[in-house]
């Protein structure tokens, strides 16, 4: 029996079964629980920002004449249940949040939750365009660099992409917009879409998604033409960080010992790097656009004013610029649970993807 | 150091482990208990060799003795004493005389500072204040005094497993601790540098327990030898007696597996007939 | 180094591999750095040829080079003689459609040698359908014959898994059935059983032997260890910085070196007199 | 047989990486501006905060990078940008380097629930993209420059300390650290002596890289109004002018230049260090790419 030394090696999965559940729904269990404490934890950061830091948070909601006067004041504290404990406050915080309630914005009245709802797809549809567009540049020239590492086209690509990560966005965002609308015209100008035209029939509230779905090809194109430039700014400096990540990894995979084995098979170059590369280098590339959303969501605060996109970015640049607490906040604590969310579906892809994780 | 007693029955014992068990949660997994009631002495001036193969849990042993890994159950004692295991804090002046050198010898010393001073440290612990210095303690090893200066990535792999030993030699320690010292040198090296090992801790009167996998070798330095197998010690016994009239099924296996450098083309054995 | 060649079995004419003056330089930049001085080895068929030597020695880079798998900057001359053919003549594309099909290669450490995230079958299927065209049946049925030859238990299971479900020893086998699938001349074997405990070993190293001996396959043996060497070489040929020290049968060379570098290497290692393995005694 | 490669400590090695083309470009930038935030920009002849009626005037002869919508001269504002952008960011990057590699180090050494909260902190940090964190600390601050760089600085520790605390973990089990804790050293010392020589220079990497980041971030937040107030002269602010004057182009194209310049210069700079350090790269004879 030659294999009787061998068997040692069978006696390894069954025993890991012992504690029953399948790994995937353990480890997702594990990370959607965490991401669960994380937004918990980012409620705590803006309840503590907008109740505690402000020298005043009743001058700061009230404005400065109404905080003058002592009996409004008392009455404001009372309604807004700021004399009771901090935790009862916090609480309090959490249930106005499970109902929706983001507080009302100094400057227009308005619920902010109602506002960030309006502004919401219209982020969504830019910063997925510009991830979609950053994923595949990205991934490319990375891949290219590696593959080409130490000759003229790794330097010109590090040089392009040291440039995409050194261009302060919301310059870029204006310049574009001066010489390819103002100048040149090629694209058209602010907004989501022309002047004239008519919001396709509200669906999923992205435009180009809607207007193909109700037939509307003139509206698709028009929509895609706004979207196209500041997507292109929004991407450029995650085009210069996925380049730069999925370099390294691609050369983190290239040295590995299955690469080498992989061209001794004598497979195909094509085959090798597909198959093989890209397939080990996928779970740190993976990690790097999930990071890479967050850079994106920073971004549009600072692009969307700039293209007039109605969107979350604007809609926050103009809370900053006016200093409308509450809406910042809503801004920061919608974007941040936005971001968990992503990089949830990020440990679940990895999860999907290496069977390491998988199967024990 | 000229201590040269032979390992007696009349020598001191220096350590005595006790049906010791190191259990590990592996995270999302089963406990995996990689010792599992395992009892060893040595005394000064003895060389126990631990043998197995990897994930057998020699080294876990090793590491359990130093107090480098906490223990599930059992006891270690060192000179008598309790080892502990090691804290955040200094490590108690007793369990100082256990010293280890280490697998890797592109990890054991610090890249940043020279070598010279690496053996000080050393020296620093000694009891007997003068009973080396450091030109000493390389020429012993079969390096040149003014190689003190030079940093670790100045020297081969076997160079830097030497300095290693004379750090661990210099400090005058009971017990000598080899966690797999040549598993990582080219073979031509392998025989000589546990041989050195050997003769600097039976000259300075220390205890050497030499865990390797390689039993060919631990039988030319060890007096006693203990086969590890999944946890367990499998057989132990004078190494001869061991190597020659092996009783336990898997130290047969262990030793008909080792190919021989013969020259006669012998492919190396499993035992046909385990299963008694 | 001829001279000590010439003790070295007659090459045959069978379809072996003959290496002849191999040179090797890298250069990199300015510098410019000698691996191999010229290696002279038969590889002949249905034999195992070892190539000894300690780290450092080129016996790993011969083995690349024959192969065609060289760091940047490699430049090589001399001959790597194959089905008539001179291997380091040969362009990418003509040395690819060989690799794997009629020279394949089987490495140190088959945790790493094997993608993590393929399967099994994956990677035991994917160059036999290049090099054969073999459709996805046809190679299924492949696949399982050869797990079955590399006595891999359960060869349907195995190829649905992954990896890391297995142990080191099965993992080289899968990784030499990786190797065979495509019924290779020649095998170039790197360090095979290196990363493997002694017990595990010995299966692989019987392994090994009995396929050279059934299907007549030239392999090359590069190890360190003469143990295994001893155990498993018909010829050895022994390096030292690039050169071939010592060449000779498996007997004459262990046990009565000519080179003062083999004798060196062999008296390090510790002595195995009285070896007593019990296996017939009950 | 790879041993060696594998682990060969990475070395301090600023003169190599200073012999990088994409290095030099980058630390000559580097040192011509940090001439004109010390020097030029104080001798400058034109005051920055001067107004005239010359208003939104083009580049030229008078005014070669031209005015803008109060009359100030864009080139001594675009100097004089350097005085603040400059010392705050570096001052905020050595903040943070300090501040995230020891809670980095104290957490990957002592592990534990001191790790557990340290990183439980930081995870929390990173659940918020960069600058939207940074806008909402600085808006419930109160907009200054101050203000601006405290944010900052609570945005940026956790990345020193996650990077810190990997390296310090990877280290605290490697074979010297431990044969010095069997030697008798305490924590402190083997933290001090054995760990950290070891672990410094990809954390100096890091910071070289951040001071380029943290220029972006603090231009940003002058952008949305949150950093430095007016008049001080202040590139990201000046940026921001320019929106409200689209026609002008020069008021937020120069500043504009000014932040890139300086950024890609730290950029080069980082990435050729890093690059030296790299024992991918440093070892160029590993095996053909595809």
């Amino acid at each position: 029996m030659p294999e009787s030394s061998n068997s040692g090696g069978q006696a390894r999965p069954a025993k890991a079964t012992a504690r029953g559940h399948h790994p995937l729904a353990r480890y997702l269990a594990t990370r959607l629980g965490l991401s669960v404490l994380l937004v918990f934890g980012v409620t705590l950061v803006t309840f503590v920002l907008t109740n505690l830091v402000p020298a005043d948070p009743v001058q700061a909601a009230l404005g400065e004449q109404a905080a003058a006067d002592p009996q409004i004041v008392a009455q404001f504290r009372k309604q807004a249940g700021l004399d009771q404990p901090l935790p009862v406050q916090y609480v309090n915080y959490l249930g106005r949040l499970l109902t929706g309630n983001l507080g009302t914005s100094n400057q227009t009245r308005l619920p902010v939750s109602q506002e960030i709802a309006k502004a919401f797809p219209a982020t969504a549809e830019l910063a997925l365009v510009a991830i979609l567009i950053s994923i595949v540049i990205g991934v490319a020239l990375g891949l290219w660099a590696a593959l080409r590492r130490r000759r003229a086209a790794d330097h010109v690509i590090r040089a392009v992409s040291l440039v995409g990560l050194s261009i302060p966005t919301f310059w870029l965002a204006l310049l574009m917009y001066y010489i390819f609308f103002f100048k040149l015209r090629i694209f058209p100008g602010s907004g989501r879409l022309s002047p004239t035209a008519i919001a396709p029939p509200h669906v999923t509230g992205l435009y180009t998604v809607d207007s193909l779905l109700a037939g509307q090809l003139d509206n698709f194109a028009d929509a895609l033409s706004h979207l196209i430039l500041p997507a292109l700014v929004l991407a450029l400096y995650t085009v210069g960080l996925l380049t730069r990540f999925s370099r390294s990894s691609v050369l983190d995979v290239l040295n590995q010992d299955f690469v080498k084995a992989a061209k001794a098979k004598g497979l195909p170059a094509r085959v090798v790097v597909t198959r093989y590369v890209l397939r080990g280098a996928l779970v740190p590339i993976i990690t790097i656009v999930g990071l890479a959303f967050g850079s994106l969501l920073s971004g549009t605060v600072l692009v969307e004013k700039v293209f007039a996109w109605h969107g979350i970015g604007e809609y926050a640049f103009t809370a900053a610029t006016k200093l409308d607490l509450p809406a910042v906040m809503g801004v920061g604590l919608v974007v941040g649970i936005v971001y968990i969310g992503i990089n949830f579906l990020v440990d679940v892809l990895y999860g999907v993807i290496d069977p390491r994780v998988r199967i024990q | 150091m000229t201590n040269e007693t032979p390992a007696g029955d009349g020598a001191e014992e220096i350590l005595a482990v006790n049906d010791i068990t190191v259990t590990y949660r592996r995270p999302g997994r089963s406990l995996l208990t990689a010792v599992d009631g395992v009892s060893l002495s040595l005394r000064r001036s003895e060389v126990l060799g631990l043998v197995g193969e990897s994930g057998c849990g020699k080294s876990t042993t090793a590491r359990a003795v130093c107090g480098l890994e906490p223990l599930t159950s059992g006891s270690v004692l060192f000179n008598g004493e309790p080892v502990s295991p090691l804290s955040m804090k200094r490590r108690p002046k007793h369990l100082l005389g256990i010293q280890m050198v280490f697998q890797n010898p592109y990890a054991s010393l610090n890249p940043r500072r020279r070598i010279g001073s690496q053996i000080e440290d050393g020296l620093g612990l000694n009891r007997q204040r003068d009973a080396w210095n450091v030109n000493e303690l390389l020429e012993k090893v079969g390096l040149h005094p003014s190689d003190r200066d030079k940093y670790p990535h100045q020297f081969s792999g076997g160079q830097r497993q030497r300095i290693a030993i004379a750090r661990a030699i210099g400090t005058g320690p009971d017990l000598l601790i080899g966690d797999e010292p040549i598993a990582s040198l080219d073979a031509s090296l392998q025989q000589r540098v546990a041989a050195l090992m050997r003769d600097l801790a039976i000259q300075a009167g220390s205890g050497l327990l030499f865990i390797s996998h390689d039993l060919a070798i631990v039988r030319t330095i060890a007096d006693r030898v203990a086969v590890m197998n999944r946890g367990i010690i499998e057989e132990e016994g004078p190494v001869d007696t061991v190597w020659r009239h092996p009783t336990s099924a898997y130290a047969r296996r262990l030793l008909a597996a080792i190919p021989v450098a013969d020259g006669l083309g012998k492919l190396p054995g499993l035992p046909t007939r385990r299963q008694n | 180094m001829a001279g000590i060649n010439a003790s070295a079995a007659p090459a045959t004419v069978s379809p072996g591999l003959s290496i002849r003056g191999l040179r090797l330089e890298i250069r990199n930049g300015k510098s410019i750095k000698t691996i191999l001085k010229g290696i002279d080895v038969e590889v002949p068929a249905g034999r195992i040829t070892g190539l000894a030597g300690e780290s450092g020695s080129g016996k790993t880079m011969t083995a690349m080079a024959v192969c065609g798998l060289l760091p940047d900057g490699s430049v090589t001359s001399g001959d790597a003689i194959f089905e008539g053919q001179n291997l380091l003549d040969l362009s990418p594309r003509r040395m690819n459609a060989l690799r794997g099909r009629k020279i394949s290669m089987i490495f140190q450490d088959p945790t790493a040698s094997l993608h993590p995230m393929i399967s099994i079958g994956g990677q035991l299927t994917d160059h036999m359908r290049h090099h054969m065209k073999y459709g996805k049946a046809e190679a299924h049925h492949r696949a399982v014959e050869l797990l079955t030859m590399v006595e891999v238990p359960r060869p349907e299971e195995a190829l649905r898994k992954f990896p890391h479900q297995f142990s080191g020893g099965q993992l080289q086998r899968i990784a030499i059935a990786i190797a065979l699938a495509c019924n290779p001349s020649v095998l170039l074997a790197d360090e095979p059983t290196t990363a493997l405990d002694v017990t595990v070993q010995a299966g692989v190293l019987r392994l090994l032997r009995r396929l050279c001996d059934d299907l007549g396959i030239a392999i090359l043996l590069v190890t360190h260890d003469l143990g295994v060497m001893s155990a498993l070489a018909d010829t050895i040929a022994v390096m030292r910085n690039g050169e071939v020290v010592e060449t000779g049968n498996r007997f004459q060379v262990i046990t009565s070196p000519k080179h003062p570098y083999t004798k060196a290497l062999i008296d390090a290692l510790p002595t195995h007199e009285a070896i007593m393995v019990d296996d017939d005694d009950e | 047989m790879s041993l060696e490669q594998g682990l060969t400590r990475p070395r301090f090695r600023l003169p190599a990486t200073l012999r990088n083309p994409m290095a030099v470009v980058g630390a000559s930038i580097i040192l011509l501006w940090i001439l004109v935030a010390a020097v030029i920009s104080h001798i400058w002849p034109v005051d920055p905060l001067a107004q005239n009626f010359d208003r939104l005037l083009p580049p030229g002869a008078a005014h070669w990078f031209g005015t803008d919508q109060l009359g100030r001269d864009v080139l001594s504002r675009t100097l004089a940008g350097s005085q603040t952008s400059l010392p705050l960011s570096l001052l905020l990057v050595v903040c943070a380097m300090i501040l995230g590699g020891s809670l980095g180090a104290i957490a990957g050494y002592f592990g534990k629930a001191i790790d557990e909260t340290i990183m439980r902190i930081a995870d929390l940090v990173f659940a918020f993209p960069t600058i939207i964190l940074a806008m909402v600390i600085a808006a419930a601050l109160g907009p200054s420059l101050t203000n601006a760089v405290i944010a900052m600085l609570i945005v940026s520790w956790p990345s020193y300390a996650r990077v810190m605390r990997s390296l310090v973990i990877g280290a605290r089990g490697s074979e010297y650290v431990i044969a010095g804790r069997l030697m008798g050293s305490g924590a402190f010392t083997s933290l001090w002596r054995d760990i950290l020589p070891n672990v410094l220079a990809p954390l100096l990497v890091l910071a070289t890289l951040d001071v380029g980041t943290a220029i972006l971030l603090l231009s940003g937040l002058s952008f949305l109004g949150l950093g430095a107030v007016p008049p001080t002269p202040d590139w990201g602010a000046m940026v921001s002018d320019g929106v409200q004057q689209f026609s002008s182009w020069w008021i937020a194209v120069f500043p504009g230049l000014a932040i890139l310049s300086v950024v890609l210069a730290f950029n080069f700079l980082g990435d050729a260090w890093r690059d030296s350090l790299d024992p991918r790269t440093a070892d160029a004879v590993q095996g053909r790419a595809i």
